[in-house]
């Protein structure tokens, strides 16, 4: 068993056709000196075994905490049409799309999934995906320098940190010249950017909401950036782009995000989707695969991947990107959840979890001690100032049945007090106020 | 077939959201807002469910179709997989809990599975440690070659050589070049494997590494391996093994006892789980005890009281390259298959996907010319050069496979072989599935003789036909356009 | 294609089954044994993936096609309800153990459930009480019948005869004569209602019963309704409701309101729970006051505290109909439906089901004669009369239907129609969708006039075109033979 | 929304064509002292809300009591792929094959049942599904009376008292000569079936397993059941028939059962399976859907709806049967559950069942008290005898996490103290252990 199909009836026909006596004879290219120190594996089991085993653990996780924990990775809800239709067996046990006759299915759904990315963030081209939200930045780094053939990246202390440790491991080996423009108490300042702005710049990038859920209007530094012939780079959280000026109209040069808040359950950090936008101009230079339309011959629309001559498979080491297999479904899964969701869908979930953040930043700072930030708008994520530690009041809270969010001091050594919450259109009223009446309990019980 | 974009009626919506609960919030400046919305479609939740169900019944696929594509082993899916990913328990799990104090007691069944995941892993190839970080083969290449990197720069050297074969996949130059290598290739020999001589005399003090596929990319493994290895080791440079083909060899041979440094796999490929139409994959890496403390992290450990948690600071690790532990879905669904197959099955799985292999080798080189005529591992590569001689190539022959009700071989690549059709059965083919498509290949092969143009007009069968590539890459059209 | 036992392979395996953990047992007899094992398939998991995919195919479908069944209201069947049924609280519950001592209270959410579902029906029909018992539409007809024959019984009397009009569904004298009843049939008037006079004449103290279905099999309400209903009462007939045209009412009217006693619903209809190529099917049975005493047990019950049990005793209940409480799957897709819609959505959906009737009614019925040409409730019934002048029968204009990717509209039934199109679209399609329906069948209207051998020749673009059903009556082949 | 697609401005623009000013006026027909006294119905919510609601009425029960009971409906394991397979949309959201061009998948699949549930019980013909065992029994029942043209049953006391009530419902307003062969202790008597058979019955009614678990083989009463001129109804466990003897070889008339246990879940009771399966030289006398084989006109293999002249949508009241809607997608479920089961699996699966239950009742009977019944041998489900009402030990056990089995008392007067256990192939050992020690400590402590 094991899904092989064979009986020995058939091995030994098969052998016999062959040429051979036996299995062992197919594998003499393998010197016997080569044989394994050890293969110690358990023995199979059943599918039903297997099944209890994992149930086991997965009960053994607390994913029914009430979750207050974003950090750009988000609790929102799933219509279900999102699994039913990337659950299609011709879509999910299929190939990258390389023969189109046979492909069309997934080859039109990525076009329409590059579409929806253009319009969400007002760009002109985006690729088929990529990894995740962190590795698409590296990726749009990469892009940068080979534009500009400059060498120096600013980057804002208020993009994601795990981003920045991201871009930090993969440029150790290249000669690049990074700078990572300070925050101080979760504000960075235009100043610092200009400061480090100069000829050698290839590209800032930037984020919004930031790190800590603070909106902002980047178009001024933007400006700023291309009068120093350099890129700007916009890091995005795409539901947040239903209410929020776009990159694409701040002028931003490539656009990235992570992808896993359309229709992408958190699943303990994969599989996700980076995706990447820029402008026709750059799309010689974008990494990834892309999807475009053509005509067949006879006439009809059809699609293709194309550009190919920009990538491994063709290129070899002169490729713009590595990338191979990307993350084709969680695309096709975006492209679902935005075609449920609709224009008037993804206005309204925007409003949706801005009103409820804006309801429990009032909550939250009734509570004795607790002083919200408020020097910037937010869209569903705000940070708190807490009256101590707040690593220590996050266990508590766990301990309560919440997901309270993250404690900054990790990250930023000038905010250990601080607390980062974020509010999805899953928290009803009932629970924020929950939330709210355990944090007070915490901090002064 | 229409775009989802285009069936939009205005006004039309899909989705009922939640009604919101919590009074209407002051709204924020207009300069910080979006103008207009973003034209989405404007359609009905039955208008998107026929439009992909539709989309769908265009494509082949392993459920659909027999899909012998060389290099990707699209094996058989199993089902009870996708049911494990779905476990609530794992999939709304957000992955910074197990970061927060008290969390990491709240994720127990998620980092074992992480933890158990690598030790299979481990196991499986004879390396020390893995990280199941990298998200797909080509990133665990880049992790390998920043690892490669991190072990020099560790003894305070700077190599600024990769060696890879002619025949290694587009990956492997790539990545070396992204992490900032300078690729030497070598070419491969009349026997189907890496020029020894040549490679020896590439070989020199500013060689950082080589990256090696093995059976490699023509299905042949590399007898020489061992010495390989050992000549690259001479000169201080580290070997890399890309494990696209593991599912040639499991248990017949273990890339970590013949000399290998670092390794990556597939598990989208050898463990089975589906591939999504080009992804999510999942390309953990292992590697040998003293490359173990370059590892990025953060990394699961098991604590001496069994219980689990996560490493994040090890000195000298090249860091983070994802933003978690790696595509946790795929790594449930190879966890799953491993522990189901077994050691008894995995090793069938080998040596099943080798006999099929040569089953279709022996049966169809009377028609067509093999890459190199010997017994080979789990796939076997043609060359279309005999149907060339009547204008047919190999495009042609896959296009005329489709209208046949098979997926085509890979036939861009491997670079090396001329009018290349590189067939990969994998185990889960039957006999009598490899028997019809060995008669659909030989009626083409007759085809191609006696009525070439036939062929050449290929698929007649499908929505589309050949689709006209040139003019995709020229007048661009990458997106809708409202 | 083969069916699955020609895939056969003699050996061959499916599945793994869990490892015995107990000692073998010692053998029973071997006179209770069987003599040989059942030639069931020896397939693979991927054989039978591909077969039922494959199989999957060869159908039409609400997800693929638009599918104007008439009396089947195809409407979009929502796919979270899909998942609500397979939470394991509710799919892995076995139904005795709410039977058990204590069981009860640990299966409070289902109880809880059934008890909802019974109550929101009750309000949208109108009635006292509903059983949820039922597994189908005729399912609910036949414990009508024996609810009416209790009633009667209970009070002594014996009764006969059960009238149906001939527009009826043929699950109706079938009920009735299964129960127990002579049915005397009752022919329809000009405007498509239930001729009231021979109604009158054949109405006599023998009657138990009278079934209507309203709105009618023709898609029309007859605005008498309740002069019919009293009626019968004033000959103590009992007036059953066949539900299967709720969709066009909603709200709107309540069977229970104008004078009917027993009311079926079709929840595979009305509430959007999928047809599964022809059941399961869910048809609860709602009463009026003075007949719940009638209901089958056990039924769930509401106690003082709140909490919810089974009622097994009911003295004069007629026992019971079905195993349990029905197919629960289905009844959980119908709570999560009506929860979804809520008042006003059900309201919409009578609103935009006859909406959608009317529409493809006023635009086809230049090209196609209207069995009733008048405003039409949630379908609308033509008849091909004009077509088969040209030989064109409305089963061809099916079969050119299917060519264009269309369901075809139902035309085996009502029988009173000659060559009857009933054309169901309901409110889930959109404008765009009827307006490609109206140009199809404009389309083979002309093609009738112009090229009838053409419409006749219909469906070129499928596996199999018109099979032989004599062929298949008379040379039974009902199964595979080894 | 709510599933319907209408924007306003179609709304009005269909009215228009229509020639009506209003919806209003589409509804004219119904006079308006017809509204509806009431409405009361509560406002939509989103398919969110509704699946916590649901989930939360799921959390409520106890679904995951190690599972004892049985009665006729089994928990067995159920392989992924059924619900993969018999998910697809093309599948469940069909109607009754009809129209055989667009529906071949459906007839094949119901054909390849129909072989299936033949080969399982040796059976000439069988239907395409019935609503459940219970009525599938009922409809046998009915059959007969239809082929003998005789008015008399005999139920054996051994077939399952729920499927004993549905056919007395059935048949209260019939005018049916009913009669129940008493079991004393579990144990009924050929003998008194013999002293009720005669020459105006229909048909005997046995069931084997009986619902007492005993395995008997039936083919001397059948012998005389034909000699009386009456026909022989066999219900079976489907499972059960990978290792007893088969209804069709001890010459059964008619044969039916539940087939839940063929891949569907217990799921409170609902969607199951009937099946019917009977003589060719009945076939004409079936209820029921059948699916036969024929030829198109190109002379390809194709299937269709056969026999139809027996159906109540072309024979109205002189149909066989009422039955319209039936179990289809259960019987999809089915034939995919014992296709990839396959000839071997059940025979396997039969043994595991069967060693499973042996090696309780040995461990049962080793407990004070505890009367194991062996006087005859069972397949997968025995009764045991205990020291007092079972009723109460089933409470305490449940307590404890079972779901111990059925008490007889309910059903059988004389049984106050028997419980009847299933142990299927998915209670492993440890769990049968764990379930003897509760119970000799509900028993003693
Ligand atoms: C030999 C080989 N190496 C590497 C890769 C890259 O793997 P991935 O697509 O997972 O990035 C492939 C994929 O086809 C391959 O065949
Ligand atoms: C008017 C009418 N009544 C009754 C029925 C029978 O319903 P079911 O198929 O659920 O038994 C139908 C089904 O088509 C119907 O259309």
């Amino acid at each position: 068993m094991s899904y092989i199909p064979h009986t020995d009836q058939e091995v030994k026909q098969m052998l016999k056709d062959i040429g051979v006596c036996s299995l062992d004879e197919l594998f003499k290219d393998i010197p016997p000196q080569y044989q394994p120190a050890s293969f110690n594996l358990p023995e199979g089991r059943s599918e039903f075994e297997v099944y209890e085993h994992l149930k086991r653990l997965a009960d053994k996780n607390a994913a029914s905490l009430v979750n207050f924990l974003g950090c750009g990775f988000y609790d929102h809800n799933i219509p279900a049409v999102v699994d039913a239709l990337a659950g299609r067996a011709e879509f999910y046990t299929a190939y990258t799309p390389y023969q189109p006759e046979c492909s069309q299915g997934t080859l039109q759904a990525i076009y329409e999934y590059q579409s929806a990315i253009c319009l969400l963030t007002d760009m002109e081209v985006a690729n088929a995906s990529l990894y995740d939200g962190g590795t698409a930045l590296y990726e749009a780094g990469m892009m940068a320098l080979r534009i500009t053939g400059r060498n120096k990246i600013l980057i804002d202390g208020g993009v994601n940190p795990i981003y920045r440790r991201i871009m930090y491991t993969y440029t150790t080996n290249l000669s690049i010249d990074f700078v990572e423009i300070p925050v101080s108490h979760g504000q960075s300042t235009r100043e610092e950017i200009y400061k480090h702005l100069d000829d050698k710049t290839a590209a800032v990038i930037l984020q919004n909401p930031n790190f800590f859920g603070a909106i902002d209007d980047h178009s001024d530094i933007i400006k700023r950036v291309h009068q120093a012939g350099a890129l700007a780079i916009e890091s995005v959280y795409p539901v947040s782009l239903g209410m929020l000026k776009t990159p694409g109209n701040m002028d931003a040069d490539i656009v990235t995000g992570e992808g896993q808040s359309l229709g992408l359950p958190l699943s303990f950090g994969g599989s996700y989707l980076g995706f990447l936008a820029t402008r026709k101009k750059h799309v010689r230079k974008m990494p990834g695969r892309i999807v475009g339309e053509t005509a067949d011959k006879r006439g009809n629309r059809a699609f293709v991947l194309t550009l190919q001559a920009r990538e491994q498979h063709i290129r070899r080491e002169k490729a713009t990107s590595n990338i191979c297999s990307n993350e084709s479904l969680c695309a096709l899964k975006a492209i679902i959840y935005l075609s449920v969701l609709g224009k008037q869908g993804l206005v309204d979930l925007a409003r949706l979890n801005f009103d409820k953040a804006e309801f429990a930043k009032d909550t939250l700072a009734r509570i004795k001690g607790v002083e919200v930030k408020r020097s910037s708008p937010t869209f569903n994520e705000f940070t708190v100032c807490l009256p101590r530690d707040s690593r220590e009041i996050v266990a508590s809270m766990i301990e309560r049945g919440f997901n309270p969010g993250l404690p900054l001091g990790k990250y930023y050594e000038d905010m250990k007090n601080y607390l980062l919450v974020c509010v999805t259109e899953r928290r009803t009223k009932e629970e924020i106020v929950r939330y709210a009446e355990n944090l007070e309990a915490v901090l002064w019980n | 077939m229409e775009l989802i974009f285009e069936e939009s009626v205005r006004g039309r919506k899909g989705l009922r959201l939640p009604k919101c609960d919590v009074p209407q919030a002051k709204d924020i400046s207009g300069r910080y807002k979006r103008e207009k919305p973003a034209q989405l479609p404007e359609v009905s939740e039955l208008d998107v469910v026929r439009h992909f169900t539709r989309l769908s019944r265009m494509n082949f696929s392993v459920d659909t179709h027999f899909y012998p594509l060389g290099s990707c082993t699209m094996k058989y899916n199993p089902k009870f997989t996708e049911n494990i990913a779905k476990l609530t328990g794992f999939s709304q799990l957000h992955p910074l809990l197990p970061q927060l104090l008290l969390g990491g007691m709240l994720t127990q069944g998620a980092l074992e599975v992480l933890y158990n995941v690598e030790r299979l892993l481990v196991e499986i190839t004879g390396m020390t440690e893995v990280t199941t970080e990298p998200l797909a083969g080509a990133h665990g290449e880049l992790t390998g070659m920043m690892l490669i990197a991190a072990y020099h720069r560790d003894k305070g050297s700077r190599k600024k050589y990769v060696i890879v074969p002619d025949s290694s996949h587009g990956t492997n130059p790539a990545s070396a070049a992204i992490a900032g290598y300078q690729t030497i290739s070598i070419p491969t020999d009349k026997n189907g494997v890496m020029d020894f001589k040549e490679y020896k005399n590439k070989l020199n003090s500013e060689v950082a590494g080589l990256m090696l596929t093995c059976p490699n990319t023509v299905g042949i493994f590399n007898s020489q391996i061992k010495e390989i290895c050992s000549l690259a080791h001479r000169n201080d440079a580290l070997v890399y093994y890309d494990g696209a083909n593991l599912n040639a060899i499991l248990g017949k041979v273990r890339p970590g006892d013949i000399g290998f440094d670092i390794v990556h796999l597939n598990l989208h490929k050898t463990f089975a789980t589906p591939h999504g139409s080009g992804g999510p994959g999942s390309g953990p890496v292992g590697v040998r005890k003293d490359l173990t403390q370059f590892l990025p992290v953060p990394k699961v450990i098991k604590r001496p009281d069994g219980t689990y948690a996560l490493e994040e600071n090890r000195q000298k690790s090249i860091g983070r390259i994802a933003s978690f532990y790696g595509n946790f879905d795929v790594l449930l669904k190879t966890y799953a298959y491993i522990l189901l197959l077994g050691k008894t099955g995995l090793i069938e799985v080998s040596e099943k996907a080798v006999l099929n292999a040569n089953y279709i080798a022996v049966k169809l080189k009377k028609y067509y010319d093999l890459a190199y005529d010997r017994i080979c591992m789990h796939e076997c590569v043609f060359s279309a050069t005999r149907q060339l001689a009547n204008g047919v190539h190999a495009l042609d022959i896959a296009k005329a496979l489709i209208d046949r009700g098979f997926h085509p071989p890979t036939i861009y690549f491997p670079l090396i072989v001329k009018e290349a059709m590189m067939i990969e059965p994998t185990e889960s083919e039957s006999k009598h599935s490899l028997d019809r498509f060995i008669a659909a290949m030989r009626g083409i092969a007759e085809l191609s003789q006696n009525n070439p143009e036939v062929v050449k007009s290929a698929p007649l069968n499908t929505a589309v036909s050949r689709p006209d590539e040139t003019k995709a890459a020229r007048e661009l059209n990458l997106r809708w356009i409202a």
